[in-house]
């Protein structure tokens, strides 16, 4: 059988992924999908936990739950932070969002 | 006769194409294609969400991210295509890329070195019997109500905080 | 092993002379002798962490037994000093070159002194006698001392002998105490002191006595002239040591000496130290945000750390005071980065210290980089580094402690102390910035990677608090029942 | 599959010529007609596929495919019988739900790698309308869930065995009906497609193979609405027993699909604005309380003395 060890190997692995699009990417688009990335590294870690370490209680599956539903809500939002900034900057650039800067 | 398929092999498949995806999602050139590539991705992880026994949640998964995450970053990469220096745009600047690629490689090896040092004391295989999906639901109203009710609220304000964002002025 | 704990210390020691005669004569290369007695060290530790710690007594007829005691508190301090020490003779061996040149007579006489000023540190860890202690606790200031008066930048003399007159007079003040303590009960044997037997009417200024030649060693606000001044000037490496690994032992022998043989006066005075410690947190963190000097930046910021070890053990309750414990193993490691970065920069661009005209750097030293993002998230206290772990534990335990005693006085300095991390967050992020980001200046464009004696040990500890950030328990597990155990929980 | 696809385009024919008295279509083509698919599947395979130019070729060709599969899988989850189902999945109906809310993506992507004017507004059109009318879809078979306790189709089709769950729930129902019509892009709801507007919608630049895959998925979605209909509220297999469960099954989706036709030949198309509204204003606050009608409908013991 599989064993926990590997699922949190594929979840570390896919956190990599994420944190390197974080620091890398410059397209806030990008960035977007690193954080997604990130997010779903995290929710197999839950499922796998809750399905490994307590069988009966699927507490994990409820945060994975909750977390699916936030990612919705942080696409929705941060999207319209895009196109917003798109709007006013015609870029989306993180580099070049700078406007608030004195 | 039947074929026998090993169970380590379908987790080794699965995920080859998540991490695969995940890293052309982040690396392909066209953006729509970064996004198909997440929702392949995605789409992996529902398949271990089946593996782990919480087929609600691969469903979930693929009707919230795959059927409404990727698409609203498909709307949103169509609407703002004007910018077409694609390319350019995601060349990292200076060292970053090292950087980004030590940080990330660092932070994956420490968190799997701890997860193979720990292996021993990790259960290998899952306890027996099933989760049912009514499980979930239980616990969920039983457990965590208030938690429910709040992630209504902050729904309902995240919709309403996008929908303000996102109009044009007039 | 036969006399496991004693080779920790014997085996560097009897290196001190060999390094010295091998430098002499080939130079740089005793820094290699010098790793290895050390990595022994670590190794030996490692081992004694693993069979879950160990005592040693050894026959000190006038005064006591000298004994050695690696118990869950002392062993993660000890292996944070062992690793910073073998790391750092590594590191000296390229920064050393840049100083010294090569007169090799010099390299022979540095490693002497390193070693012996690790040996006195772990020393001081390992001590259960208050002689004995008060021995290594001066062993570890005088080679320190020479190291800065010799190798330093600026004004060196000076300094060095502030440096010195400031930790000797605490020392003294310490002395003081411990004389106190020996003549009153009659030994000097940790264990064998007992609360009764010093006089109600003089616990509190013996206690005083004690906590106040600590705190000049952890430089609380008042008492922190010397600190900045000495950890800017003092030859990087030795900066590596003193801060993150020499300060902090302060706060270890408060919880090791006075709490346990002086509780009751301590829990007295312990809302006091809470509202120094928070004081300390934010001068330190407010200096750390305006320097330019960046090794000035990072003694402030050590300055500020400090202050959350010294919340955390005056809150007198398991979490807090483990948490202390704890956050001086991932300050180390993270302070022991920072410190290591500052001077590969001062090595790679030829003395440059001023942050205002550096930038960019991140396209030339991407290792150095990725290793001072991960010392800035340790200090700072974001998983997934040991920071984080250590700060929420500090923070649990003063809250805890606060709502325990209903008192409104300690719950504000817990939420001052929580907003203080901001600052933290402040300096050290906007130091990255503007040092490893942004345009890179024409001055600095010839700028290479440092060696591998120079990141191996840099990448070495980032490793360590990313794997104890994520898996806290391995030093947990030692911290807890040996906190519990002093403080009778 | 396909045989059930080419019989229903041609069931389509039939009764748009019935209603609307057109010559051609009553009378072409062998016996009833009924060759008239074939020649068509024939025609279409043959005909060159056309690639637009600068169109992302790899998506063009994929999508249509994709298209096809993401229509096919969820039919393994519809019982057509007590015993006649490839898998009773605990969660069938969420991941028939899953498969469908995939569309919208396919087409958009689609659409956007055809590289041309009018398939890219019809594809951001399909967009809006599916995903606009999806909410009010899941909402509504909600209440569905809620009488019969479960997301298996399965049991949910045992669960009215005595009662079907239109009447408790007519409500649900239309609300149901009419999402699914908009979901189809069926008129009046066919904007994405409107001729006189964008030619011909999101699928303008296809041809040949890739339109055929393209309509025989939209019909095989079209069949698999009308399946999801008499499973969720029709009673899926039940009927008296002197037919077999998976032909009463049969009739029953035929007469869904009847309906879901016979407004194309009957209504006029709407506007965009009216349609968004429709499915945001009206749609889900009916659904809204539809679900609590059937929260009271559950309390008040109402649903135990009909039996379910």
């Amino acid at each position: 059988m599989v064993s926990l060890t590997s699922y949190l190997i594929v979840s570390a692995a896919l956190l990599g992924i994420g944190i390197y699009g974080l620091s890398v990417k410059r397209n806030a688009i990008r960035i977007l999908f690193a954080v997604e990335i990130i997010v779903n590294a995290a929710n197999l870690n839950f499922a796998a936990f809750t399905r490994y370490l307590n069988p009966p209680l699927v507490s994990g599956q409820v945060i994975v739950f909750y977390s699916i539903a936030a990612a919705a809500m942080e696409a929705a939002v941060g999207l319209a932070l895009i196109l917003i900034a798109f709007r006013l900057n015609s870029s989306i650039d993180v580099r070049k969002l700078n406007k608030l800067k004195g | 006769m039947q074929i026998v398929i090993p169970p380590d092999l379908v987790f080794v498949l699965l995920a080859a194409v998540t991490l695969i995806a995940a890293v052309l999602a982040l690396q392909a050139k066209e953006l729509i294609y970064g996004a198909i590539a997440l929702g392949i991705s995605f789409i992996g992880i529902a398949g271990f969400f089946v593996f782990l026994d919480a087929p609600y949640l691969a469903m979930l998964q693929i009707a919230v991210y795959v059927g409404a995450v990727v698409v609203l970053i498909l709307f949103t990469i169509m609407l703002v295509r004007r910018e077409q220096s694609d390319e350019l745009l995601d060349r990292p600047e200076g060292g970053q890329g090292a950087v980004g690629l030590w940080l990330a490689g660092l932070l994956a090896v420490a968190i799997a070195g701890v997860a193979a040092l720990a292996g021993p004391n990790l259960p290998a295989a899952p306890p027996a019997g099933n989760l049912p999906v009514s499980s979930l639901g239980l616990v969920l109203a039983a457990e965590y109500p208030i938690p429910l009710v709040i992630l209504a609220l902050l729904i309902s304000a995240a919709l309403l905080g996008a929908l303000v964002l996102a109009k044009v002025e007039k | 092993m036969y006399m496991q704990i004693l080779q920790i210390l014997l085996v560097p020691l009897v290196f001190v002379f060999i390094a010295y005669y091998v430098g002499s004569k080939w130079g740089s290369k005793a820094g290699y002798l010098s790793f290895a007695s050390l990595a022994y060290s670590t190794l030996l530790t490692l081992l004694l962490a693993w069979q879950g710690g160990g005592q040693e007594f050894y026959d000190w007829r006038p005064i006591g037994l000298f004994g050695l005691n690696a118990d869950g508190l002392s062993i993660p301090i000890l292996f944070t000093i062992a690793l910073l020490s073998t790391l750092i003779s590594l590191y000296s061996i390229p920064y050393m070159t840049h100083i010294i040149g090569d007169q090799k007579k010099q390299f022979g006489l540095y490693y002497a002194l390193l070693l012996l000023y690790s040996v006195g540190m772990m020393g001081a860890v390992l001590a259960t006698n208050l002689i004995e202690f008060y021995l290594f606790f001066e062993l570890m200031l005088i080679p320190s001392y020479f190291l800065i008066a010799r190798w330093g930048y600026g004004d060196r003399d000076r300094i060095s002998f502030m440096y010195f007159m400031w930790t000797h007079i605490g020392a003294l003040a310490f002395l003081a105490g411990i004389l106190s303590v020996g003549y009153l009960s009659g030994t000097f044997d940790l264990v064998k002191i007992v609360t009764t037997m010093i006089p109600p009417n003089l616990r509190m200024w013996i206690t005083l006595l004690m906590v106040a030649g600590l705190l000049v060693k952890m430089a609380a606000f008042g008492l922190h002239i010397w600190l900045p001044y000495a950890h800017a000037e003092a030859p990087t490496p030795v900066s590596a040591l003193l801060s993150p690994a020499m300060i902090g032992i302060g706060g270890y022998a408060i919880v090791r000496i006075v709490m346990t043989i002086l509780p009751t006066a301590f829990v007295e005075i312990s809302t006091a130290l809470a509202i120094w410690a928070v004081i300390t947190m934010f001068y330190g963190g407010a200096m750390a945000l305006v320097q330019d000097d960046v090794k000035r930046l990072l003694a402030y910021s050590s300055i500020s750390q400090m202050g959350y070890i010294l919340l955390g053990i005056s809150s007198f309750q398991v979490l807090g005071v483990s948490g202390s414990m704890f956050q001086y193993v991932s300050h180390g490691l993270g302070k022991g980065i920072l410190f290591m970065m500052a001077g590969t920069i001062i090595m790679q661009a030829h003395g440059l210290r001023s942050i205002g005209r550096m930038g960019g750097l991140a396209s030339r030293m991407p290792i150095t980089t990725t290793a001072a993002i991960l010392g800035v998230l340790t200090i700072m206290g974001i998983p997934p580094t040991a920071g984080f772990i250590s700060e929420f534990l500090i923070f649990a335990g003063s809250f805890n402690q606060a709502f325990a005693l209903d008192s409104m006085l300690r719950i504000s300095i817990s939420a001052l102390a929580v907003i203080s991390t901001a600052l933290t967050a402040g300096y050290s992020l906007w130091a990255v910035k503007r040092i490893f980001f942004g345009p890179l200046p024409a001055e600095l464009s010839n700028v290479t990677e440092a060696p591998w004696t120079v990141t191996g040990p840099l990448l070495v500890l980032g490793i360590t608090s990313l794997i104890i950030g994520i898996y806290p328990d391995i030093v947990e597990r030692l911290l807890l029942p040996a906190v519990k155990l002093i403080l009778g929980a | 599959m396909t045989l059930v696809t080419a019989f229903l385009t041609w069931y389509e024919r039939k009764i748009i010529a019935r209603i609307q008295l057109r010559i051609g279509p009553l009378y072409a083509g062998g016996p009833g007609g009924i060759l008239q698919p074939i020649a068509d599947g024939v025609k279409l395979i043959f005909k060159e596929v056309m690639i637009p130019y600068k169109a992302d070729k790899p998506l063009f060709l994929a999508i249509p495919l994709a298209l096809v599969v993401m229509a096919a899988l969820p039919f393994a989850v519809i019982p057509f019988g007590q015993n006649w189902v490839i898998t009773n999945l605990d969660v069938g109906l969420v991941f028939v739900f899953a498969m469908i809310s995939l569309f919208p993506m396919m087409i958009l992507i689609f659409a956007w790698a055809s590289n041309s004017k009018y398939p890219f507004l019809g594809g951001l059109r399909s967009l809006f309308q599916q995903v606009a009318y999806e909410i009010p879809m899941w909402i509504s078979a909600l209440s569905i869930v809620m009488l019969a306790g479960s997301l298996s189709l399965v049991d949910i089709v045992n669960a009215q065995a005595r009662i079907w769950f239109i009447i408790p729930a007519f409500l649900s129902f239309i609300v149901f009906f009419i999402s699914i019509m908009a979901e189809l892009e069926r008129l009046p709801f066919d904007l994405p497609t409107a001729e006189p507007e964008l030619v011909a919608g999101w699928f303008t630049e296809s041809s040949g193979a890739i339109f055929m895959l393209q309509f025989l998925a939209l019909y095989m979605k079209m069949y698999l609405m009308s399946s999801l209909v008499t499973v969720l509220f029709l009673g899926g297999w039940w009927g008296p027993a002197f037919l077999p469960q998976p032909v009463w099954f049969m009739i029953k989706t035929l007469i869904v699909a009847t309906f879901i036709i016979i407004p194309r030949a009957v209504f006029a198309r709407i506007r965009v604005d009216m349609l968004i509204r429709i499915g945001w204003t009206r749609l889900l606050i009916v659904a809204l309380a539809n679900v609590f009608l059937t929260v009271l409908l559950i309390t008040s013991g109402l649903t135990t003395t009909l039996g379910i």
